[in-house]
């Protein structure tokens, strides 16, 4: 049933997650390596990824940004079209139009992926009244940043969205960088979920790295999502383990909050707790690694098997 | 046939629309309250008030789109359409294309446009051509009330992004317009006037001032054609070149400033395809690259004029003719 | 000095008012009788521009919107430069260019003025950054209304004058209306005073038709903004005793409402009070509204005498 | 003479400026993590970090440079701008001119603009034309580092608000700079190569294509004229209309899109002031009216490349020559 909450299986979460990662690991050698698209990774930020999305039904929809690959891959979607669309494939998902920064798979519902900062936030208000006029099991989830949260679009898509009673999670991933900013350069405030009061709007930080607490904070608020047919503020505290974009530049990040982070890394920690409930060993763990990685090197013969679009088709799709 | 203004003629392809297709919404900063008979109708979810928030209007209406609505936003003045572009040009005109062809955007935005109240460059600034400029959108301006309302059912029917312009100073002038199934399809001109010897083009409001001065001009022996536009992209180039073809003379009329503006385009079409039907030079009657003022004098003065135009033509007239008649002779 | 506050002389604060409301009256007029440009009244918010501009020093900037009158005048404006502007007239302070809804009188420090809603929220900050680099005894003072705190610019504009620490007094006049659309059909809390929290800003609400609760909220949030260099919201609680703009269309007004806030008019209530504490009769006061009068019938007579701008100026100014 | 890539010229012209004027100003989405050098020089608070916010960092800009700073606003990409029309067109544009000429607003804006990182329609979208066809601004886009830093000195002085375009294709490209007071006055085009058939014109890196179109021209026995705008608006009237009136012949050449492009304003201009010396039509060889894909393959195949532009060239060469020849014998 569309509206019944999801099952919060850690174990799932934890092979979620372990593909994340080794799809980012994957894209962040290609990327060093050279000769290969520039890219905004999610290393680090699986949690908050699976977390919501895994909370969230078929019928829903997700909007999402230029780091999106959790988002995606925790969503169901093809490794193997994601890298063909990072490649600029005819087999990407939107045929190697989009690249890495948007990408959208509206078959799965991940739809309008938009790189502008704040775009996301502006076209889910959209996407949300239609749900309700024309899907009204469906709730909207829409990603996006603590930059995101600077922009002016932030103001008036939580404005519209309490004022017109749509059914938005709005996941403000505070991953406390603002591509070459800090964020706490940006603001006052260390979070951004105290600024839903001005929309009259319930909101709730939780920590991002930890997936067990970002599921159940999510199975919550979409609950309550789908129940008042209002908006929630979920925040998931997390932190951008690598540079803005792939090839990673590490020269003005910060070594010591690094190894802090580092030490709350999600999947380890969704391992150790596994473990420790006795469902879950190393070698379960290795072998859940293994199948990650193995699943992402087909993807990449797959994408490097695909074709390029030809330059005949440049202007396909302009209109409908 | 009815008479009515444009504004009504607006009301009316609304509510024709809305009661063919149960998508169709309508909202922006003010529509509920001005419309009251909308609302009664179709009710406060399919009209709606909006907060003072251009951005999310235009975004919404364009995740609207995307999701199975056909939204009409009501942006107001074009000035404001500053705060909108993100969701116009790099959502609504975009990501059809950057998606692969996943989504349609079958949105009109609605604004006002053009000089007529004395309220400044604030309200009053003409930028249809960023739009024209810009991928994945077309762009429609009326002239009279009947083309208003069959452009804008058009427009609400189309797939696609339609920045919908209504020239301020027509917006309360009064025409005929054709009861019930009146579609104005997108992309045709139209020749408001036949004539021989030179080509007025234009639309919005400069179509009424092509109008008088090809009155000036067959005054004085002249007999000019004057083409309205109607829908600035698609542009329909066809109807465009045939008339200058034919009269081998154009005059491009628009109260936009000149640089970089839809008589730019016309004029550039023209000196491609055309080239070698040409008897003389091209000339754009604009408005100037300056701000528009409020004081009435000054609003008067930015407009083009029938008289400028009837001599933009009677120039061309006198023209270095010899070089078409050179090639007449021997071709 | 230039820091010192201003006296909160309640006589002189009526007199300032009398002369807004004779200003409005008479354009009101016009209006009606038609052959007169649009312009936005604000007849009934006279307290809030008196009580707020009145405590400001001589160096002070101050930004405003389409609906200035108010504020000019209590700044000091002729009103009839003001009202040739109106007419677009050459001693219009604009020359005529900008009409009714956008005068700026740099003389006075009233810069910028647009009618483009967010518009002064938007160039505040740098004003402001520009006053602590070169002129670091003056702050600005920004007024705009409820609607424009529903523009993105808005959350834009405070966060940065927070995280910069510019000397920004922000004052939002909640006249609960937003042209034709109601104040609370727009946002979901009453007061917009409570949104500064999320920047961490000092903000206040005050009853914004008593013109000494204002020039006393006025006095203490500008010494804050001096004393701090940081930004403070001040808003100012009052009401559109008239249509969005002259010719007055009551077709949507709320006559009810209308009715309770004409018990609440500033001008009388700051009458009564100077009557009760025997400062004033009502012959004084009649003398005043007289006064005011002539003031405004000699600005009229300028303005009608005063030329129109010659076509041959049309691309003046355009460039510096 | 100093080699150095169209970054580190933007960094030099701030550096020289910077220490000339003390309100000259610099801030930006990471402009003081990028620039650290300007920092440790010139202090936290001539050059800063911004948040995520154009609309407000343009709006910073010109509330600054209205009250006697000279901010120079990095904004990045020019698809950003989209947030930032507000400030750009209705505040810096128009309120000098609104305001009776109370104002100055001596900023510039930076953006990076075209294709050449596979990033997409999002980052990559010219839209230096708006600009052009909105009254009070001016537009430069360098096509090399000296015209990049010397463009940028300029700009900085110049008393109106400057849109500074740079083409990310040429971003990191190396050339030699002039040290020290290198100015390039705006509203002067630079004749790359002189020629004598065809004149080419065009900006940013499309300049380059031009100059390689020339080199397969000369190869073919056709003399090709380069030149490369430089500044937008103001725009170099003469130095393109001696040129064609020399050639006869014209190709313009941008990125952009076509449509009320900066070639269409270029063309329009010609049709109306060059028209008696015109031998052939006009080409435009630009973007298509498409967004931009981040494939690979499909950037390239959206640039302008010298082959096509080129046959267009030749075309012209074809063209019926015969009309010109004509009135050559007459006159
Ligand atoms: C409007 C806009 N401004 C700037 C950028 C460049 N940019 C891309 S991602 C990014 C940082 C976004 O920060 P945040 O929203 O916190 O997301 P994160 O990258 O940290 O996930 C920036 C500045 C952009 N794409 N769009
Ligand atoms: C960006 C923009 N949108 C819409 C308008 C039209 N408009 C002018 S004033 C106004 C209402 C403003 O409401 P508020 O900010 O509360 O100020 P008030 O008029 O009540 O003083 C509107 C919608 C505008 N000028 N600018
Ligand atoms: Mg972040
Ligand atoms: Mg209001």
């Amino acid at each position: 049933m569309t509206s019944e909450s999801q099952s919060t299986d850690l174990a799932a979460a934890l092979a979620s997650m372990a593909l994340i990662r080794a799809y980012e690991q994957k894209v962040a050698g290609l990327a060093a390596a050279g000769n290969f698209p520039s890219v905004c990774s999610s290393l680090g930020q699986e949690a908050s990824a699976v977390g919501v999305v895994s909370m969230l039904g078929a019928q829903d929809r997700i909007l999402t940004n230029h780091r999106s690959a959790g988002h995606l891959l925790a969503r169901g979607a093809d490794p193997g079209r994601m890298l063909a669309e990072v490649m600029g494939r005819s087999d990407g998902y939107c045929q190697g139009r989009s690249g890495s920064l948007h990408i959208s798979v509206a078959e799965l519902g991940v739809v309008l992926t938009s790189t502008i900062v704040g775009g996301e936030l502006s076209l889910a208000t959209g996407v949300a009244l239609a749900q309700t006029m024309l899907n009204p099991d469906a709730i909207v989830a829409c990603f996006f940043g603590d930059g995101a949260a600077c922009e002016g679009i932030f103001h008036e898509s939580l404005n519209l969205a309490s004022v017109w009673n749509l059914p938005i999670l709005y996941v403000c991933e505070n991953n406390e960088w603002q591509a070459y900013v800090r964020r706490r350069e940006t603001m006052l405030t260390p979070r951004i979920a105290s600024w839903a009061q001005a929309y009259a709007m319930p909101a709730l930080s939780v920590d991002g790295n930890d997936v067990e607490a970002v599921q159940h904070a999510a199975r919550d608020a979409i609950a309550q999502v789908r129940a008042t047919r209002r908006p929630f503020l979920l925040e998931t505290c997390t932190y951008r383990m690598r540079g803005h974009m792939e090839p990673d530049d590490p020269a003005y990040s910060d070594a010591a909050e690094l190894a802090v982070w580092r030490t709350r890394d999600p999947l380890e920690r969704a391992r150790d707790r596994l473990i420790e409930r006795g469902l879950l060993t190393s070698e379960d763990y290795a072998e859940l690694q293994a199948q990650a990685g193995a699943r992402i090197e087909a993807a990449l013969a797959y994408a490097n098997a695909s074709p390029w679009p030809a330059a005949g088709e440049l202007t396909d799709n302009i209109y409908a | 046939m009815q008479t009515m203004s444009l504004y009504e003629a607006v009301g009316a392809a609304l509510t024709e629309e809305m009661r063919r297709d149960p998508t169709v919404i309508t909202f922006g900063e003010g529509v509920a309250t001005k419309r009251p008979d909308l609302v009664t109708e179709f009710g406060a979810l399919r009209v709606r008030n909006t907060p003072l928030s251009e951005a999310i209007i235009a975004g919404t209406a364009a995740g609207a789109a995307a999701s199975g609505l056909r939204p009409v936003a009501d942006l107001l003045f074009a000035p404001f359409l500053t705060y909108a572009m993100d969701a116009l040009v790099n959502s609504a005109g975009k990501l059809r294309y950057m998606s692969g062809g996943q989504f349609r955007f079958p949105l009109v935005t609605l604004a006002m446009t053009g000089g007529g109240w004395c309220v400044g460059a604030q309200h009053n600034h003409n930028v249809e051509a960023w739009f024209v400029h810009s991928p994945g959108l077309k762009v429609v301006m009326p002239s009279d009330a009947a083309d208003c309302k069959g452009l804008l059912k058009a427009a609400i029917r189309d797939d696609n992004p339609v920045m919908f312009f209504l020239d301020i100073g027509l917006l309360y002038e009064r025409g005929p317009v054709p009861a019930g199934e009146h579609l104005v399809p997108l992309g045709s001109a139209r020749v408001v006037q036949a004539g021989e010897q030179v080509s007025l083009v234009s639309y919005g409001k400069g179509v009424r001032a092509c109008v008088s001065a090809a009155e000036l001009l067959a005054e004085q022996g002249v007999s000019a054609e004057v083409i309205d536009l109607r829908s600035l992209k698609p542009l329909d180039e066809r109807t465009l070149l045939q008339s200058v073809s034919k009269t081998g003379r154009l005059v491009v009329v628009h109260e936009a400033s000149r640089l970089c503006g839809v008589g730019a385009e016309i004029a550039a079409i023209v000196a491609e395809h055309a080239y070698d039907r040409l008897k003389a030079p091209i000339r754009r009657i604009t408005g100037p690259d300056a701000p528009a003022a409020a004081s009435y004098v000054l609003e008067q003065a930015y407009m083009p004029q029938p008289a400028a135009i009837a001599l933009a033509a009677q120039q061309l007239m006198a023209a270095p003719a010899a070089r078409t008649l050179d090639k007449e002779t021997v071709l």
